[in-house]
Order: structure tokens, then sequence, then C-alpha cells
């Protein structure tokens, strides 16, 4: 008898579940068909999980996304990724680059109904400035020494040394409520209130965020209800999801799809140059590699259009210098055009006329597998034997940051990729060529030291004048390239799939989607 | 009673001709159909295995970048991958790869497993415990983290690949096996042979062992299968050999991004996988049948 | 003469291995009357299993099936009834019970439950009274506490009780026949003895007929009214079990009876039978005993002899017999 | 038995112990320092150790381990290194899914198999057997993602009969649970039909065949619970697979499962998140082997746990 019951609960906790299953969620359907314009929903497909809705605490592309759904800043990025305002009317900045004044739109409230005002600002910089968990974001703000209210709508930052990627940092801090940030704080990464063209309704963790049009919105607009952003990594599945029409918008639109929906009238493609540059970075400190005329040679060795065919799936553009064509200050170099005779004839001036063996580094998404093998094959076209070694994220940041000194060093080449604002030049060229940034320091790992190239960006760094920045940046972009302490390959161009009845929706060039104009046509 | 002994029994049949046990497999053998072509199927991988580089069309290394992602053709009968090599020259050098690194992998599991699954299922008790236990917390580690832990410790490549592939069979071996000897233990033989004083090594590999094969045989094919994929997981999360090796399971994921628009870079290695496995289970099948000393007089 | 109760006439039964035929018994004869126990002796392999499988029906599983002759049960032919009405005959008239007490009883079911079994197909009584009459059968065959058995698993059971359950689940049904297949093969001596002793006396009781399949020569003496001696899947010898014992007639039953051992006996070696059971694919042409046969003759290696009726009403095919063969051919 | 089961739960609490510190030093002896990752490329080696400091990564392990089991006693199970968020948040939306889809995985692989390996067993060597078989020997070796990705194809692209992925209503598990299921249901089906062959040979299916049962009562009531027996073994060795293993078809299905959770986390090596995410499995696992260890003494009355 007992037995009869055990199998009995069993049967009974399998159709238990079953109907729960069930029953558990119905919404979801297509009940919507029907209803016009506006009030749709939208969906929004993009490739990774959100990390966190804290605005100051955010370092990935798709949690920004969302955020800047709901959330707005100072200023902001124009859809070529350059600086504009937003909750600022105007700013300027003081001679020395020490001293930023904004004067604030009036009349802007948070969806909580809280006021948006000089007070609210302040509280939100000193969040950033003194938060000790705010890990990501505060870089900049820590140099801020005051904020002094000049009026209800008028505010002054004070800093302690020159920062030039400093109107960068107030475009990616955006304002929070001053009520959630006093009283609920530990609500800010779940639920954040801002006072952009939507506000959040619900997330669940690793299925979707949803976000509602905020109907008091300050910029007058038609806007869809709603918008739903769901992380979908599978590429497959992000393209069958725009067919279905179960996506509006997915990003990215993976390349080697394209042809899928070639003839397909229902969707759009667009493509952006995106401030993404792609690279193999040679350690210029270690033998044979800190012979200059290894590293050119290597990069005649490389067919750049043949890269971005082949690995790139035809999309992108040759990275021309050392930052992306949309960087701010970007001058085109004279290319390293393929010339394998060149090549050779550099590897026997340097002493290597029947090649050698090298090892290349990367983690192990595919793409990065990919890229390794193109090198190794290109370079075998010169007589160097490449041994790939793919090693998972955490080892490889390991290996890399591991060592102390450049002697340390065991790397040889790291096929990478490098992204940055296009308004923050800084950060697209300090970490990777300034010599205070070899490893463990920062992301130097060419081990590129050049004090004449230290001290032009060091001038450029502390100064507010643009031109005088613009010159510098050039000697800088035009030296480094010669050097090649990289092998230059590629800037990405970002695919965005858009079903054809859908308007107001732009991704910028570092990856960012803006959907503030939203809606069906 | 007047008569205690009974008439003497002696073998039941007596076959016209004695065969040697190999031949006697043979004959038997070549009577499952399906297992014996499939074991053909087989035998002509080993053999692609051995003299596959020699008889490769083309290079299965070099890129030809004005012909990539092409479909199949008179010039490369199965097409060419994203970097336009030809992928029959891939198969035909991967097919090494891949055989050598999943049976050798499953093997390994297989001997460890069972001899854990046999020592815990016999003795019982404390050992029984200790060995169980620790395959649960195996188990309750996904097989990916083990991977990379493995992989961190050792460094990548194929060496990797096959301890990380038998590291996660060793568990499932281990359990199979203790619920076969469980199950063994009980039969009178094994109680006989206990009583008898014969010592635990032997009762356990010549009374007890033998229960476990017919299940053991089943679960080893299917873990080749298994394998198969499992090693192809790693390639894809590059735990596994170089990239540019031409392994069937690498090119499989490599080439997944791919199935929209050219699949055929993902339908051959996928189809040289599944004809695989599937040729492994059908032969696994056969031996069982053959081989079973339960089955083997039907 | 009594009435006959099994007739088992010409039968001829057939595997098939590999595409091929193979005919494992060969024309088998002899019957059974009401209340009588037959013993059907002979070696591993001569097909007394087989002869009684055929008679049950048993082939599911096997390739196995009957290809000649007839099987007639108190006069019906139960070779051309069809499954279903094969299936009401098993257990209900026809019972068995097997060699191996140890596995022939479902390892994962009560006993209880696996006797209710047949009570109720054939009873059709419900599950109480099936229950009743489980603990009574139970009791009929000597099980101290019937209670408390039925809810135990036979491996909680010794060998001998185990095969009196076995008993009681082929009686439960009042067959008219029960086939007992070396019933006691498996059990030690003392048991053995117990469990004759229990078939013998229920047999008496209930006015049933046995057939006793052996290899046993002891247990056919204590037993047996009758005895078929059987070869290579032929009937070679058929007599009253006295007139068997006292002059074996055929050559193979001397042999049998010779390897047995008797008290008081100083022989140092037995007199077994050389070789062994010749491969059913590959018989010899003649008598099939021949090559083993100490009397062997030329004809014997030529003709197979047919049953030869000799006095007392027994049989023998033989070839040593073919002068006494009177108009009495059968 | 009630006895064997609190008996069995008390014995999981030094194990789970043992478990939590052998996961504790074991994620953090793989390489990798979460501190950069969640620095960020462009940080700097002062970025680098503050954030170390921030997160307590700077303490000693030993010190790490006691503040984590210090919490979890508490009910917390700490923060994400990555998100920032409570790790019983993060768990809070996936664990329920995850936990439908293996059930439902297993529910049909569990029913589909078992009638697929008996109809096999039963009809050996005639017609559906051998496409029972074929079914069972491709789903082994079909990959899932290949599986998920054309079962997308068909059933969402073309017929658009279900979702391509997500969590929301009975429709979006039914791809998923395929992919997941097809595998298992496959061994099953194999084992079923093995075990139930060998079975079939015993003898005391002859003895219920010269009672007179039905066949079909032979086959359900005597021959197939004998052969449950290594069934459950494989199936319960199989639930320990779907729970944590089901990492494919979670990204295939974009599902949002506790699989995609872990992986997400090792790769970012957020400590909190991969130790309770272990813990939590360890501690499904050993349920679910109690559960076939419960089974297999109701199945198998001459295995007794006392």
């Amino acid at each position: 008898m007992r037995k009869a019951n055990l199998w009995k609960m069993l049967f009974f906790a399998l159709v238990c579940s079953v109907l729960l299953v069930g029953c558990s969620d119905e919404n979801g359907g297509d009940s919507e068909k029907g209803q016009k314009g506006s009030d749709k929903e939208i969906v929004i497909a993009v490739n990774e999980n959100f990390i966190s809705m804290d605005p100051h605490n955010t370092g990935d592309t798709n949690s920004n996304s969302v955020q800047s759904a709901m959330l707005e800043g100072l200023l902001g990025f124009d859809s070529d990724g350059q600086i504009t305002t937003v909750l600022a009317e105007d700013y300027s900045v003081s001679e020395n680059a020490l001293e930023y004044t904004f004067k604030l739109n009036q009349g802007i409230k948070f969806h909580d109904g809280e006021e948006f005002n000089a007070e609210a600002v302040k509280v939100n910089i000193e969040r950033i400035m003194k938060d000790e968990s705010l890990r990501l974001n505060s870089r900049g703000f820590n140099l801020i020494t005051s904020v002094d209210i000049l009026g209800d709508y008028e505010i002054k930052v004070t800093l302690k040394t020159p920062y030039s990627a400093m109107l960068t940092r107030f475009s990616v801090a955006k304002m929070l409520s001053p009520k959630l940030i006093k009283e609920n704080s530990d609500d800010i990464p779940k639920s954040p209130v801002g006072t952009g063209p939507f506000k959040f309704v619900e997330w669940v963790q690793g299925d979707h965020l949803t976000v509602e049009r905020y109907d008091d919105y300050w910029k007058k607009g038609e806007r869809v209800k709603k918008i739903t952003y769901k992380p979908v990594p599978e590429n497959g599945s992000r393209i069958a999801m725009l067919k279905t029409g179960e996506a509006s918008v997915i990003y990215p639109l993976p390349a080697q799809n394209l042809q899928e929906l070639e003839g397909n009238k229902d969707i759009i493609v667009s493509k952006i140059p995106s401030t993404i540059a792609r690279y193999v970075s040679i350690n210029t400190m270690k033998e044979p590699f800190d012979d200059v005329r290894i590293r050119q040679a290597f990069n005649y060795a490389v067919d750049k259009n043949a890269y971005i065919k082949v690995v790139n799936s035809g999309f992108g553009l040759p990275l021309d210098s050392v930052i992306p064509s949309k960087t701010l200050y970007y001058v085109k170099q004279d290319v390293y055009e393929q010339n394998i005779e060149k090549a050779k004839e550099l590897l026997k001036e340097a002493g290597f006329e029947n090649g050698f063996t090298a090892e290349i580094w990367g983690n192990t998404n595919s793409d990065t597998m990919k890229g390794m093998q193109f090198i190794q094959q290109q370079l075998k076209e010169i007589g160097v034997t490449v041994e790939i070694k793919s090693m998972e994220e955490g080892t490889l940041s390991d290996e890399i940051f591991g060592a102390q000194t450049p002697e340390e060093a065991k790397l040889q080449m790291w096929y990478v990729s490098w992204s940055s604002y296009a308004s923050d030049v800084t950060n697209a060229t300090k970490p990777l060529f300034h010599s205070e940034s070899i490893p463990p320091n920062s992301a130097n790992t060419a081990y590129y030291k050049n004090t004449e190239v230290d001290s032009w960006m060091n001038e450029a760094n502390s100064t507010g004048d643009a031109t005088k920045q613009a010159e510098l940046y050039e000697k800088i972009q035009s030296t480094i390239y010669k050097d090649a302490p990289w092998i230059f390959l590629g800037v990405d161009e970002l695919l965005v799939g858009t079903r054809s009845d859908i308007e107001g929706i732009y991704v910028d060039p570092t990856g960012g989607i803006n959907v503030s104009d939203a809606n069906f046509k | 009673m007047e008569f205690t002994s009974t008439v003497t029994e002696k073998k039941q049949v007596v076959p016209k001709k004695k065969y040697s046990p190999v031949r006697e497999f043979w004959v038997n053998f070549k009577h499952q159909k399906t297992a014996f072509f499939a074991s053909m199927f087989i035998l002509l991988l080993i053999i692609i295995a051995i003299i596959g580089p020699s008889i490769a069309p083309y290079d299965p290394y070099k890129p030809d970048y004005d012909a990539t992602l092409q479909g199949p053709s008179s010039e490369h009968i199965l097409g060419t991958d994203e970097y336009g090599r030809d992928i029959f020259s891939r198969i035909l050098v991967g097919t090494r790869i891949t055989l050598s690194v999943s049976t050798s992998s499953v093997l390994l599991g297989a001997i460890v497993g069972t001899v854990l699954g046999i020592m815990s299922g016999y003795f019982g008790g404390w050992l029984d415990r200790i060995i169980m236990r620790s395959s649960d917390v195996m188990f309750a580690f996904p097989d990916l983290l083990l991977a990379i832990a493995i992989v961190a410790v050792l460094g990548p490549g194929l060496n990797n690949v096959i301890i990380a592939v038998s590291v996660f069979s060793v568990p499932s071996f281990a359990r199979l096996v203790r619920g076969s000897t469980l199950e063994a233990k009980e039969n009178t033989f094994v109680e006989a042979a206990k009583s008898m004083g014969a010592p635990h090594k032997r009762i356990m590999f010549k009374h007890i062992f033998p229960e476990t094969v017919s299940s053991l045989i089943v679960f080893v094919t299917m873990r080749i299968g298994t394998a198969i994929i499992a090693a192809s997981s790693l390639s894809f999360l590059g735990l596994g050999a170089s990239p540019e090796t031409p392994d069937w399971g690498a090119m499989l994921s490599m080439g997944r991004d791919y199935l929209g628009t050219a699949s055929h870079v993902v339908m051959m290695p996928g189809i040289a996988i599944f004809l695989t496995v599937l040729a492994f289970n059908l032969v696994g099948d056969g031996l069982r049948d053959v081989l079973d000393p339960k089955t083997k007089n039907e | 003469m009594s009435e006959k109760l099994l007739q088992v006439e010409q039968l001829q039964t057939e595997f098939t291995k590999d595409k091929q035929k193979i005919r494992i018994l060969h024309g088998v004869n002899f019957h059974i009357n009401k209340g009588e126990v037959i013993g059907l002796v002979g070696e591993s392999g001569c097909g007394k299993s087989l002869t009684s499988l055929s008679i049950m029906g048993l082939f599911k599983g096997t390739s196995g099936e009957i290809t000649g002759g007839h099987i007639r049960f108190n006069g019906q032919d139960i070779t051309s009834l069809n499954v279903n009405e094969m299936r009401k005959m098993r257990g209900k008239q026809i019972a068995m019970i097997f060699q191996e007490p140890m596995t022939s009883l479902n390892p994962v079911m009560k006993i209880g439950e696996q006797l209710m079994e047949p009570i109720r197909i054939h009873l059709n009584l419900n599950k109480k009274q099936a229950k009743e009459h489980a603990i009574s059968m139970l009791k009929k065959v000597g099980i101290a506490r019937p209670d408390e058995v039925i809810n135990e698993y036979p491996h909680q059971l010794s060998g001998g009780m185990r095969q009196r359950v076995m008993i009681a689940m082929a009686m439960s049904c009042n067959p008219n026949l029960l086939i007992a297949d070396e019933p006691t093969t498996a059990l030690d001596v003392t048991i053995q003895a117990q469990i004759l002793e229990l078939m013998k006396q229920l047999q008496q009781q209930e006015d049933m007929s046995i057939l006793l399949i052996t290899h046993d020569l002891g247990i056919v003496a204590e037993m047996c009214d009758r005895v078929v001696v059987m070869y290579a899947g032929r009937v070679v010898e058929e007599a009253n079990v006295f007139d068997l014992f006292e002059e074996p007639k055929h050559p193979y039953t001397r042999g049998l009876i010779g390897s047995v051992p008797k008290i008081g006996d100083k022989r140092d070696k037995l007199d077994s039978i050389k070789g062994n059971v010749p491969d059913p694919s590959d018989m010899p042409i003649g008598c099939k005993f021949a090559p083993r046969c100490t009397q062997v003759m030329p004809i014997c290696l030529e003709a197979e002899p047919t049953s030869i009726m000799l006095e007392n009403d027994r049989l023998c095919s033989c070839w040593l017999y073919d002068h006494e063969r009177g108009e009495m051919h059968v | 038995m009630f006895q064997y089961i609190l008996k069995r739960i008390i014995e999981m609490i030094p194990l789970l112990l043992v478990v939590s510190i052998l996961t504790f030093l074991f994620i953090h002896m793989i390489p990798g320092d979460p501190a950069r990752l969640v620095a960020g490329k462009d940080a700097t080696l002062e970025d680098v150790n503050r954030v170390s400091i921030e997160l307590g990564l700077d303490q000693p392990i030993w010190k790490q381990y006691v503040t984590f089991m210090g919490n979890l006693f508490k009910g917390d199970l700490g923060t994400s290194l990555k998100t920032g968020l409570p790790v019983s948040n993060m768990f809070a939306d996936r664990f329920m899914p995850s936990i439908y889809l293996t059930l439902l995985s297993m529910g049909w692989a569990l029913v589909i198999g078992l009638i697929i390996g008996t109809l096999s067993a039963v009809f050996k060597n005639k017609w559906p057997d051998h496409l029972g078989m074929v079914t069972a020997v491709s789903g082994i070796s079909l990959p899932g993602f290949w599986l998920g990705l054309i079962l997308i194809q068909i059933f969402s692209v073309q017929l658009g009969w279900f979702p391509t992925g997500g969590a929301e209503g009975w429709k979006s598990y039914v791809l998923p649970s395929i992919t997941l299921g097809a595998g298992i249901m496959s061994m099953l089906a194999r084992f079923t039909r093995s075990s139930l062959l060998e079975t079939l040979k015993a003898d005391f299916i002859r003895t219920g065949r010269a009672k007179g049962l039905k066949e079909s009562s032979v086959l359900t009531k005597h021959a197939l619970r004998n052969s449950l027996i290594p069934v459950v073994t494989i199936a319960g060795l199989q639930f320990g697979f779907l729970l944590g293993g089901s990492v494919v078809v979670e990204t295939v299905f974009s599902f949002p499962g506790m699989g995609r959770l872990l992986i997400d986390s090792i790769a970012f090596r957020d400590y909190p998140v991969i130790q309770s995410a272990l813990l939590l499995f360890s501690i499904e696992f050993i349920l679910v082997n109690l559960i076939v260890d419960i089974l297999y003494s109701t199945l198998n009355p001459k295995i007794q746990y006392e």
C-alpha cells in the first residue's frame, strides 16, 4: 500500500508541475493584435543579459541602452556619438579646464514626481563621488573638489586637475530621482527612476525588461506605449525572432545571417560605423618584436580587406589609424597595404629571412578564434608560424595582468578589440599607448613606450583648448601608426535589423540603442 | 531413498566443428546485419584516420579567401568553409582526431568508473558511501566548470580534452556499475563463491563483472557519441585543439553561425558526427547481442 | 484400460535459427491416464523439457513451433486452439512448475499477489475471496504462517518454501494435469523428499495426473507409475516403473540405470554412457543412439528402428528386439 | 523508510559543508581576478585594487569563506560581484523556470522513452523495433544546439507555432523541453528495451505465462517493473545532468534558467553567484539521488534501506 501511495504521489507531483507550468503565465501571447499605433509594444532583442540598472555603476553597452530609455544625463550623445546637451540647456568649460558650469532646463519632473533642479544634480554628483561601491563610473568624478549651486537651475563643478574626458563622463552619468537616492538606494540597480521618455515597469532576470511611456515627458512627441528588451545570446534565435516579428529590432544583427534577410521587405538593415577597433597588440619589449621592422612586416603581411570579408563577414572598415574614424580628432594614416614582398624584405633585414615561430593569445569567442586563425594563415605567407592559444577570459586576464614587470611578461601577441566613446579620445589612446599604462597598471599590452608620445598625451589631457588637442592627437596618431605596436586590422560596422513598421530607433557608434522617438509608422 | 546421484550432466550440444572463440564470435556477429554494416563503416573510418591526410584532395589548412563558404561543387565536393578551405579534406583529416579523442576518453572513464563502481557496490559500507557521495559531488559540479578547471590547471590541448571528457564519464560509469553490482551481488553464485572463500578480487572480476558487461557495453557505445559531442563543446569553448585543427566538433561549432546562410558548413561535419555516433551505437547493440551470455544462446 | 487424459501423437517441434528450421522433437508419442504419474526421463537436450513446453504451448519469445502431430487433452486437440483459448487452458486445466524456484517467482511482487493472479483469472473470484483461497492453498502445501507469507517477497523465503509456493500456485485452480519440470533439482536432499512427498499426497487427494520431467531415476522410482524414456527427440522406451527398473530393454535405458550407483555397490567406476548427445542439426543416419551404443549392429547405422510393442504393454525402439515384432506394429 | 529518509537528510549536512568548502577552494583556484573583470578593460591598477577592497577580495580565502557561510546561515546568499544585486534576487526569477523545464523534459522523455523501449522490446526485430531504435539512436547522435536551431527554424520561423525563446506561457516551454529531453528519451528508450529484453527471458515470465496470464499483464505487471530498476538509475543520472547542464538549450532558446546564469557567472568569476548556485545544484542533486534510491527500494524489495 505504501508503495502504491508513493507512486501516486510522484505522479501527482508531475501532474501538478505540468499544470503549474501551463497556468503560470498566459499574457505573453499575441493578444495585442487589433490595437492601434503607439499603444502597441515594441520588442528589442539584444545579445547579452543586462547587468545592472544603476546608471552610476554600469560598464556594459546593453545595460546602458536600456537605461537610456528611462534616464537622461546633463549631456548626452548624438547619433554620431558626439556630445550634445540633454537636461542641461547649455554648458561652459573654463580656460584651465577645471571649472564646468551647467545651465539646466526648467520644468522637468522625474517619474516619481520629484522636480529636476540644481539640487537634484548635486545629489547625483555627490553620490558618484562618495559612494565607494560605485566602482565603475567614479573615474573623473573622483577629481571633483566642489559642487556649487549657483541658482535653482545653475550649477558649477570644480576639478582638482584637468581631465579631458570629463564631458564624456557627464554624458554617461545619468540623473536619478534624488528621492530614490536618499530613500531607496537599494532599489537603484533593480528599478531606477529618472526623467527619460519611458519609465521602468519590470525586470525578470535573464528574460526581459519592460519600460512604459512616461506621459509627462518634457519633450513632446509620439511614442510607443511599451518597450520590452530581451537578451537573446544565440545569433540564430535573434534572427528568427526578427523574421517572425517577435522582435521589432535586433542588435547586433549577426553579419553571417544577413543573406537570410535578403529580399525580405519587412526588414530594414542599417549599418553604422562603430568605435570598435580590432587589432593584434605586439609586445614591443620582447625579442624579436622589439624590432620595428618585424612589426611592420606583420602589418604588410595582412590583407585588411580579406580580414573584413572573412572574419567580419564583409562588414567593417580597415583600421587606418590608431583610433576609429568616428573618434574625436581622428586623422587618417597611410595604410599598410598588403605587400608580401615588402614584408619578407623587412624580415630579412631584421635577420629573420627564414621566419620564426610566434604565439598569439586570445579569448574563446568564436569571432576571436576566427580572427586568430586568419592571422595565422596570413603570417604563414611570410614564413612565420603562429601558434594559437585561446584562453577563457578570466585565465587570459590573469596571464596578461599577472606579469608585474615587462620582463616577466610572456605575452607576445594578443588578438583583441577596444572601444570607447567617440567623444573620449583620451580613453581611446592613453590606456593603450601611455607608458604608465603598461600592465599590470592598464591595457598597454603592446608594452609601447615612447616618451614623446607620453608627453603629448599628458599635454592634451591638461588643456581645454580643442585646436591644441587636435594638433597633439594628429602627432600621436602618426607616430604610433608608424611604430606599429599593433597589427592594425579593422573597425567594426554595427548591424541593426529593424522591422519596416518601426521608426525612431537608432544605434549610435558605441552600440547604444536610442529609443526616445520609437513608434510604429 | 535408493538412488542418490543423478545422470551425469555433460555439455549440452557439441558443435560439429570446434570453432575458436574468435571465429565463433565472427560467425555470430556476421549475422547481425546492421551492426556488421556499421562496423564496416567504423573500419572505413579507422582506415581514413590512418591514411586520411594522404588522400585528401586539398591541404586542409590552406585558405582561399576568394572561395569562401561555397556550396558543394565538382571542385569541392562538400563545399568550402569560411576561409575557403576544402571541407571534404578537413573531414578526412579530422577523422583521426575525432575518433582518438572520443574513444580514448570513454575508455579511460569506463575503466576508472567500473573499478570504482564494482568496489562501491561490492564492499558497500563506508567505501560505498565515500565513492558514491564523491560522485554526487562530481555530478553537482557542472561539466563546464570542471573542464575550465582542468584546462586551467593543465593548460589547453587535446590530451586535456581527453582527461576532461573522461572525468565527466567516471561518475556515470561508477553509478551504473554499482547498480548492476548490487543486483549481481544478490545472485546465488556470488554468495556461493563468497562462502567458498574466493578472494574478493576474483569474485568482483570473475563473477560480478560479467554481470555488468551488457549494460556497460551499451553505455560505452552511447558515451562515445556523447564524448564526440562533449569534445566538440570543449573545442567550441576554445578549450580543445587549436581552432585551425580540423576536429569535427570544432568545425560544427565554429560553423553554427552559418546555419542560415551556408548550411553545408554545419551540415557536413554534423552528418559525419551523426553517422559515426550512429555506427558506434549500432555496433554496440550488435556486440551486446553476440557477447552477452544471457542473449547468446537463443 | 483407464481413461486417457493426455495423448501426445507424433509430436514434431521445430526451432528456427538463422532462417533454418531445426527439428528437435521427431514424432513423440505417449499418453497419460487420469490419476497417473508419468516420468519423462532422459539426458539434458533430449527434448523432454520441450515436450512439456509444447503441451503448454509456451513458445512466446522463442522461435519454437509445433509443426506436426497432435496433442489431445480430454479428447480435444489443443494444438488447434487459438492463443486465447490456449491461455485459458493454462493454469486452469494444465499447470506447470519449474526447476528453479529461485527465479521462477517474480522478485518484485509479493507472494500473495502472484498466487492470486491465476485464481482471479480462472476462478472469477473477487480480491477478498482470492486472498482467502490463496491462504488456504498455502496451508495446503504446508506453509506454516500463510497469512504472513502472502505479504512477503520471494527473496525472504527459502528454496523449499518457494517451491511449495509454486506448487500452491499450480494447484490453485485444481488442474487435471500438473507438469513438473525437474521440480526438485535445485533443492537439497531433505527438502527434495518433502516436496516429492507433498506432490504425491496432493496428487492422490485431488486425483490429478502428473507429468514428472526429471533426469533423476531415483525420483522416478519413488513417484511414477509409468516411465517414458526419451533420446534425441524421440521416445525410445516406455514401460511401467517396475518393469523398467527390473529389466530395462533399450541399451540407452540400461545405460541410464547403470550410471546410478546402488547402495552397497562396490564398483569403482560407474557404467556411464560414453560420448555425448548428438547435435540436432547433425544427426546420425540410423539409430540416433548407435554411435554411443555398446551393442551396436550394422543395421543400426543404416536405418532408424521403429517402436515395438513388447510384453506388459511396454514399448521399445531398438533393432535388438526386431525379432519380437509381431503384428502389433505400432 | 521515514527514518531512512531522515537519516539521509541529516547526512546531507556535513556533505554540503564539505561541498561548500571544496567548491569555495575550487572556484578560487581557477585563475582569473573578478576585480579586474568588474573594473573593465580600461581600468588602471588603482581601479582594480579599489574594486578588490570594495568586494572584499583582498581578504584571505578562509575569511571570505567564513563571511560567506555566516551570511548563508542568516539566509543571505550574498551580493553578486558583477551586478551588485543580491544573489537571491538573481535566482528568484530563474529557479522555477529551470525546475519546470527540467521536470517537463524529464516527464515526456520518461513517458515516451518507456513506451518506445517497451514497444521495441515486445516487437523485437520487427518494424516497431527498428523504427523505435532509429529514433532513439538519432536522438542521441544529434548535438543539442543543432536540434534546437533546427526546431526554431521549422516551428517558430516557418510555421510560427511556438515562440523562439523566453519563458512566458506554456508555449515557450515546448521547444526547449523537446530539445532537452530528446537525448534522454533516446537513452531511456534504449535502456528500457535492453533491460526489458533481458527480463522477458527470465523464468518468472514463463511462470506468468504458464499461469494463463494475458500477454499484456505479463508485460505490465511482471516484466516492466523488473526492467525499471536500471532505467531508474539512468533517469536519475540524467536528472542531474538536466539540472545543471541545460546551458546549451538555455542559450539557444534564450531561456532564463540557472544554467546560463552559472556559465555567465563563471566567465565573470562572480564568486558569490557561482558558490550559491553550486550549493543549490548539490542540494538538488542529492535530493534527486535520494528519490532514486527510494524508488530503487520500492522497485526492488531485495534492496532494503534500514
